[in-house]
């Protein structure tokens, strides 16, 4: 296979697969009968076309960045973690227990908490298959899975038999207290004269926008980020070298377990203010596609979340306008996840063309 | 270049009587994207003989046998078979064309019985009763045959290598193979399984089947061929009768040059004892036993050769000092004991300890291919302090810098530490690493195979650094396949032999003859 | 406009949900209006939906289903100007009407009738997730069955503890088959979309059911006892039809306001005897006159015939 | 435990065990060939939809089976060009057929019924019914024995019974058949069948497409013999306890049968927590046990149990030139 230009790597290779799976999509609510440019109108209208839209594009794209970078830590060790849905609910759980544990008086107090508590939740989560892995070989995607599901059993025990406060119906913890309560951009002195109503997007944004910086500082600028990715290239030169690889692979895996957890301080202690049961919502798993779509690099995440933060909300308000079922951002999730990540190489195949090197040996 | 009109002359007094070759290739040409891997190449091979084709690593043998069988397609050429133009698209092709190949790497399930092996692609039906039944009866019929006993029920994975290549063999003849190529087969058996080897190869040739042989050692060459071609970076550069020629003409044609590698040093001024290696035992993660306790000791301002075979454990040896592998016994580095097995016998340990090493493969080993030089130049090295810019952060502009000064010392082409180190051509990459093992000025320098697939110009610039660092007093184990390398660049040379020191031998004591013997598991102290 | 918000079921349950979706329809069809609509896809969505819907203007906006409470009470005090209605749950915000019905008495009647039509003097009753409301229906029902026969036994069993209890109809069949070889011959299905599982496990096995909500006689003609329905399209009806203007506060629909009742038609004639009608409509009367009192099980989260 | 709630539980292990022991034989064939495929839950998924859709609209549960079949394949046929012909990531490939799946059997039955992605009810011919073994009748009067034939084997949908006839065939196929032979040697060594003249690339479609067909029969289960219609993910995680199983099973054939039977009792045991509790005299939550074919899994995983050891060039795709 010829191999493409870096540029072409990194920007045209994303933009194709996005175009492809954007392309099927048009055809998939075509079939269904209706129109692909009505759908990408309301889509395009309900989230980026009002300050209003905007405060839940940001809000989705806030959970995805955390769920994106934890999925690309793990990539760069060449662990591919798709327990990140699990990770990110037992961080809401973590998230619930720091807020219920306290009157807080300020927000200030309980976001440090929280956020610890959610992250050492999500990393906890992720250290028994990252252990499995390291110890004893067990591949990281099926035990991941396995956590996946007994994650979410967890959760129902814990909010049907342990956190429900007594008298209440649905299987979700009690409100947590108002000093948790985080600012909205439309409470934030600045922002509110954009956002000037209420919307999900809160300072948990700032604090994903800070987790990028912080990741690509791990990632590129830290001897453990040196070692994550000299490992993921290359388990045997890893060694060579004298890296550990339990040490990397739990290591990797505690910060992409923690990063899920902290997801929960946008979506469990931002928005809704309780953990109700499946807090995370998918985003775990968008992760995967935010990581592929944004070349495992902060920049593209974030990038990569905000277009699915897009895609999340203005699939919504399709659910909303059209008779077209929410389902379909499912969809397009899955079609991108599938050219980017799966069929990269036919896309490459077909760059590759445009892009070969004068044959050799003409001389 | 080198492809002489001599060479192409001699090429048609190959076919003496009139009868048309086994084999014919004529312009095959191969390439792996930008690699060329075959270039041109014609080839006749007369039935019922036995055809050697010699060439340095990655001179394009494997690739041109794997083509013939059908494995890669060609890009070019054309391919008779008894005279007869043939299209090889694929093995079951080249199968029903007669021809077998005993890979050089085996193409074995694991997990399956010999049996089922054998009739793998070859069933009689959609069942597989009948089949395993007939295959046992031929089984027993060619082993009685050719000697090549091997239980039809064993698992492959229970078994040794040299059983497993004579299931390779059986494989072949159970497809009623005529042609049977055979590639590097000995590279990986004992002397006695060689020997072995080569009689059931002769009972063949007497049979009437012709044999291709790939090999990196004229002695075999020598010893059982009848015709043989060499191949040197993608080219065909001769094809000549055994009889009619020398091991020296082998060599240059294989080279494309005289070899004489004679590198200018002094003498050596041993001082004190820096390695003590006492009754050292190696086991591989599949349990089995690859250095069988060996015992040496290595002073400053020495270079310690080892020689042998690839894979009677040198490599394992590296592995261990350099911290990739556990092991039992004792090592002392400067007096003092070396961790084998705990918290401090990874490689960051050894590093600390003033061990260097240059590992044999560098691909894999040495570097990470999609990094950068300058995050190469640190690789190993990236807990020194010096590359640190505080308790958090790597100064990376320091390592730059750093890169810069030595990739221009070691003469690395380009000199462009941002470059991918997968940009750089084989011997550059081996200069990177040098360069980063070299300028640490460890006490104790390990190198294994330190030219493999690098130019003259290279070979001479790396035996110059070794040398220099063994006069600045330091000690050098260094392990190389090519005997030329161990003889000019030791001061002392130890043979290894399934995982033994077959001997220590003083280079001006010895020649490569008698290294051979040794290499060989024939004669020495420590058998 | 007026807007709707169905629960996790989703508007063709069959049940619940579909009784609130009737009902808007039936607003649609008789005044030519317009109305908007959102189904729940998942618990952490309710939030977003409900704002969004008060949001556009939509008034009133009506919910279905317990679980919107918790949001409710957040979300109302930030659009006063908008009405909210919700159905099965008491939410104390000045813009809300909070909906509930006497199910204690519905389920009475068909209860009832369950200990009638039985022959084995065993019937069942399969609930969806395991609420207090659930209980409710459980409890009455159980008060039914035992006031038509003293001796019956009553099989009880709920679906699980989450709302996805509501929509698990392969459990449902499952706990069907189970409870027909512990002798029920008759089934209460009190489980949303579950149901349709039970009522179809039943029909197979060969015993009766009973459905829950709308009227679910229809889906197995002569094999469905009755339905206890539960008139949410009403409820619906009448807020779509008070628009902005909606009167707030509670709202209780008991038997005698025709909230809840048990359901006659084509489909089940041949199951009801007359001796049954008469039972019934007997003890109807009755409990309008406040002569017979079902026990209602979220008063004091006990049950005088039946433990859980 | 009276014998008749054991029968009963029992009877009812069978039915949920059977979406279950399909898929995992399913899962079986694609993994024994070197494909991994964590996208049995979409198929299963999408042949749900297929059938209910086109059992409902021909009335012929036969049809509905074919048409879930064909979605199956749909499926698998592009899990196979992307791991097979472009080698792409073989996991990744499976997540995204998972999520599309998911959205797109919701967004077909909506636009062709209108029933909020329900598909109707099916009922008669449309449907699976249950088949009475002979003598079911007569054999209760054998004590022990003859309940269990009569409660637990007798009166399934005809699925359940070639669900279960697929596992000796498969252990047939897989250990005395040409086609297995090579099928497992793909698995282990894909170069070991090209240089044996063998094409690496069909024997893996092969497989896929195996994996295709079993996995239409067990979403068909689901909808038509299970349930009587298509329901948005009805299949609610089956496809990743398959999974689970086929990995408990250590990828062989009978041990497949007794994976998802113990799989599918705690599922059957999770419909009754009042026989546990009756039996024990403590309660477990019900999430434990729905837990419990995961938390197995894992455990096997980790080693302690024996060793899993997957098909050894399962997961890479079969690369000759670089
Ligand atoms: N499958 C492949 N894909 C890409 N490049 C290849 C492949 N196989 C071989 N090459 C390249 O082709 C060239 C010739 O390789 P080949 O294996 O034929 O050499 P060889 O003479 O057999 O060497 P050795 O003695 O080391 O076995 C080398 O540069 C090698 O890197
Ligand atoms: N994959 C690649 N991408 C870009 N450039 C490459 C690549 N491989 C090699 N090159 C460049 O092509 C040149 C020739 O590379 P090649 O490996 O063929 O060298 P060589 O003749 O074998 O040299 P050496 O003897 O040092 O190994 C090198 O200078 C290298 O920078
Ligand atoms: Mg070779
Ligand atoms: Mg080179």
């Amino acid at each position: 296979m010829t191999q493409l230009p870096r540029w072409a790597d990194v920007v045209l290779v994303p933009l194709i697969s996005l175009l492809l799976a954007g392309a099927i999509s048009a055809i998939v609510i075509w079939a269904i009968g209706e129109s692909p440019w009505q759908a990408l109108k309301t889509m395009v209208d309900g989230a980026v076309g009002s300050a209003y839209g905007w405060g839940y594009t940001l809000y989705y794209a806030t959970s995805f960045i955390f769920t994106g970078l934890a999925v690309t830590v793990a990539f760069h060790a060449s662990l591919f973690n798709i327990g990140g849905e699990g990770q990110a609910q037992l961080g809401g759980l973590g998230v619930a227990l720091v807020c219920l544990a306290l009157p807080w008086p300020h927000w200030t107090l309980a976001l440090p908490a929280a956020m610890i508590g959610g992250a050492l939740f999500g990393a906890a989560w992720a250290a028994i298959p990252a252990y499995l892995q390291a110890r004893r070989g067990s591949h990281i995607v099926i035990t991941t899975i396995m956590f996946n599901y007994i994650a979410a059993a967890l959760i129902i025990y814990m909010l049907v038999s342990v956190l429900k406060p007594v008298g209440q119906m649905d299987p979700a913890t009690a409100r947590f207290p108002a000093g948790t309560h985080l600012p909205t951009l439309h409470e934030i002195p600045g922002f509110n004269l954009i956002f000037t109503k209420q919307v999900p997007a809160n300072v948990s944004l700032f604090v994903a926008l800070f987790a990028c910086w912080l990741i690509w500082i791990l990632l590129w600028r830290t001897r453990l980020g040196y070692e994550i990715r000299a490992f993921g290239r290359s388990e045997p030169a890893a060694k060579y070298a004298g890296i550990s690889p339990f040490r990397v692979t739990m290591y990797a895996m505690l910060i992409s377990g923690a990063l899920a957890g902290l997801m929960s301080i946008n979506n469990v202690m931002g928005e809704s203010g309780r953990l109700v049961q499946n807090s995370a919502e998918g985003a775990g798993f968008i992760g995967i596609a935010v990581a592929l779509m944004g070349r495992n690099h902060p920049i593209g995440v974030f990038l990569a979340a905000i277009l699915f933060g897009f895609l999340y909300q203005g699939g919504a308000e399709l659910g909303l306008w059209t008779s077209i079922p929410i389902e379909l951002r499912t969809v397009v999730q899955g079609l991108v996840i599938l050219f980017t990540g799966a069929l990269d190489h036919m896309v490459r195949m077909f760059l590759g063309q445009f892009f070969r090197p004068r044959p050799l040996g003409v001389a | 270049m080198a492809a002489t009109g001599t060479t192409s002359g001699r090429q048609d007094t190959a076919a003496p009587e009139g009868k048309a070759p086994a084999i014919e290739l004529r312009g095959v040409s191969k390439a792996f994207g930008p690699v060329q891997a075959n270039k041109d190449i014609s080839i006749r091979v007369m039935p019922g003989t036995i055809h050697g084709i010699i060439g340095e690593n990655g001179a394009g043998k494997s690739t041109l046998m794997s083509i013939l069988y059908g494995f890669y397609k060609a890009d070019a050429g054309e391919i008779f078979i008894n005279g007869q133009k043939t299209d090889i698209p694929d093995s079951q092709a080249a199968i029903r064309a007669g021809i077998g190949m005993v890979f050089q790497h085996f193409k074995l399930v694991q997990n399956f019985t010999v049996l089922e092996n054998v009739i793998l692609g070859a069933e009689d039906g959609a069942l597989l009763r009948p089949s395993l039944a007939k295959a046992r009866r031929v089984l027993k019929e060619l082993a009685k045959e050719y000697g090549l006993d091997v239980d039809p029920d064993e698992v492959i994975e229970e078994l040794s290598v040299g059983h497993q290549q004579r299931v390779e063999i059986l494989k072949a003849l159970y497809r009623h193979a005529d042609i049977l190529i055979l590639d590097e087969p000995t590279g990986v058996l004992t002397p006695d399984e060689a020997d072995h080897l080569f009689r059931i190869l002769r009972g063949l040739k007497e049979q009437g089947k012709t044999i291709i042989l790939i090999t990196h050692k004229l002695r075999e060459i020598m010893e059982i061929t009848d015709t043989v071609s060499v191949m040197r970076r993608g080219e065909m550069t001769a094809t000549v009768k055994t009889a009619e020629t020398d091991p020296e003409q082998l060599a240059e044609l294989m080279v494309g040059r005289k070899v004489l590698l004679n590198v200018p040093k002094g003498p050596a001024n041993p001082g004190r004892v820096i390695l003590e290696v006492e009754n050292l035992r190696v086991v591989d993660e599949d349990k089995v036993e690859r250095v069988k306790g060996i015992s040496f000791t290595i002073r400053e301002g020495e270079i310690f050769g080892i020689a042998g075979v690839a894979g009677n454990g040198q490599s394992e040896l590296l592995a261990v000092l350099g911290g990739i592998m556990p092991a039992t016994g004792s090592i002392r580095l400067n007096g003092k004991d070396l961790d084998l097995t705990g918290r401090h016998s990874d490689g960051q340990s050894r590093r600390a300890r003033g061990i260097a090493h240059v590992p044999e493969d560098r691909q894999h080993l040495g570097m990470i291919m999609d990094f950068t030089a300058w995050e190469n130049m640190a690789f190993g090295y990236h807990n020194d302090p010096a590359y640190q810019k505080n308790a958090l952060l790597m100064n990376n502009a320091a390592i730059l810098e750093d890169s810069q000064g030595k990739m221009e010392r070691f003469d690395v082409r380009p000199p462009i530490p941002t470059l991918a180190a997968k940009n750089f051509s084989g011997g550059n990459q081996q200069k990177i690493i040098l360069a980063r093992e070299i300028e640490r000025n460890p006490d104790l320098l390990l190198v294994g195979q330190p030219t493999r697939g690098v130019d003259i110009g290279a070979i001479e610039f790396i035996h110059k650094r070794i040398v220099e660092l063994r006069d600045a007093g330091k000690a050098v184990l260094l392990v190389s396949v090519e005997l030329a390398e161990i003889m000019s660049l030791s001061d002392r040379i130890a043979v290894m032999f399934d995982g033994r020191i077959m001997g220590e031998r003083m280079p001006e004591d010895t020649d490569e003859r008698a290294l051979g013997l040794l290499m060989a598991g024939v004669g020495g102290e420590g058998a | 406009d007026p807007a709707i918000i169905y629960d996790l079921g989703g508007k063709f349950d069959k049940s619940f949900n579909e009784a609130a979706f009737n009902g808007a329809e039936k607003w649609k069809a008789e005044t030519g209006g317009s109305y908007k609509e959102l189904e729940m896809q998942s618990e952490a969505q309710r939030e977003q939906a409900l704002r969004r819907l008060a949001e556009t203007g939509a008034n009133p906006v009506v919910m279905t289903g317990f679980a919107f409470g918790d949001v409710l009470n957040k979300v109302a005090p930030d659009f006063p100007d908008t009405k909210f209605a919700i159905i099965d749950m008491v939410v104390d915000q000045p813009n809300v009407k909070s909906v509930v019905f006497t199910e204690e008495q519905g389920s009475y009647l068909v209860g009832m009738m369950a200990a009638m039509a039985s022959k084995t003097g065993t019937v069942g009753f399969i609930g969806g997730m395991d609420i207090p409301l659930i209980r409710k229906f459980a409890c009455g029902y159980a008060e039914g069955v035992k006031a038509a026969n003293p001796d019956a036994t009553i099989v009880a069993n709920m679906t699980g503890t989450t709302p996805a209890a509501w929509n698990d109809p392969v459990k449902g069949a499952e706990l069907a088959k189970a409870q027909k070889s512990q002798g029920a011959d008759v089934i209460y299905a009190a489980a949303g979309g579950t149901g349709i599982g039970v009522l179809q496990a039943a029909a197979d096995e060969g015993i009766l059911s009973i459905g829950v909500d709308s009227n679910q006689n229809y889906l197995h003609p002569g094999q469905v006892l009755t339905s206890m329905v539960k008139r949410v399209d009403n409820s619906v009806y009448e807020a779509f039809s008070e628009g902005p203007d909606m009167t707030t506060g509670i709202n209780v629909m008991d038997l005698k306001a025709g909230g809840v009742d048990y359901a006659l038609d084509d489909n089940n004639k041949a199951l009801v005897t007359p001796e049954m009608q008469a039972a019934v409509d007997e003890a109807k009367a009755k409990i309008e006159a406040g002569e017979i009192t079902v026990h209602d099980y979220m008063s004091d989260e006990t049950c005088p015939a039946l433990t859980f | 435990m009276d014998y008749a709630t054991l029968l009963q539980i029992l009877d009812s292990t069978l039915r949920l065990a059977t979406p279950l022991l399909l898929a995992c034989l399913a899962g079986l064939f694609s993994e024994r060939s070197g494909i991994f495929d964590i996208g049995l839950e979409g198929k299963m998924l999408m042949a749900a939809m297929c059938t209910g859709a086109a059992a409902y609209l021909s009335g012929s549960v036969w049809v509905g089976v074919l048409a879930g079949i064909a979605g199956s394949m749909v499926l698998a046929a592009i899990h196979g060009l992307a791991s097979i012909t472009f080698r792409g990531n073989q996991l990744i490939s499976g997540v995204a057929l998972n999520f599309i799946a998911s959205g797109i059997t919701v967004l077909a039955a909506q636009s062709l019924f209108r029933q909020g992605g329900r598909t109707p009810p099916l009922s008669g011919d449309a449907r699976f019914n249950p088949i009475e073994l002979p003598f079911a009748e007569s054999a209760h009067a054998i004590p022990i024995i003859g309940p269990f034939y009569a409660e637990v084997l007798s009166g399934h949908t005809i699925l359940v019974y070639i669900g279960l006839l697929c596992v000796p065939l498969t252990w047939w196929a897989l250990f005395r058949t040409r086609f297995g032979l090579r099928l497992r040697a793909v698995g282990e060594n894909p170069a070991s069948v090209d240089t044996a003249g063998v094409s690496v690339i069909r024997l893996r479609f092969a497989a896929v497409a195996i994996t295709g067909i079993l996995c239409g029969l067990a979403g068909a289960y689901m909808a038509a013999g299970l349930q009587a219609g298509f329901g948005k993910e009805m299949t609610a995680g089956r496809g990743y306890i398959a999974l689970a199983a086929l990995i408990f099973a250590k990828w062989r054939p009978w041990y497949a049968l007794m994976a998802t039977l113990l799989f599918g009792f705690f599922q059957a045991l999770a419909l009754r927590p009042d026989v546990i509790t009756r039996l024990f005299h403590f309660s477990i939550p019900v999430p434990a046990l729905d837990a419990m074919p995961y938390i197995l899994t894992v455990v096997v995983l980790a080693g302690f149990v024996g060793r899993a050891i997957p098909p050894r060039a399962g997961g890479e795709p079969y690369v000759k030139e670089r």
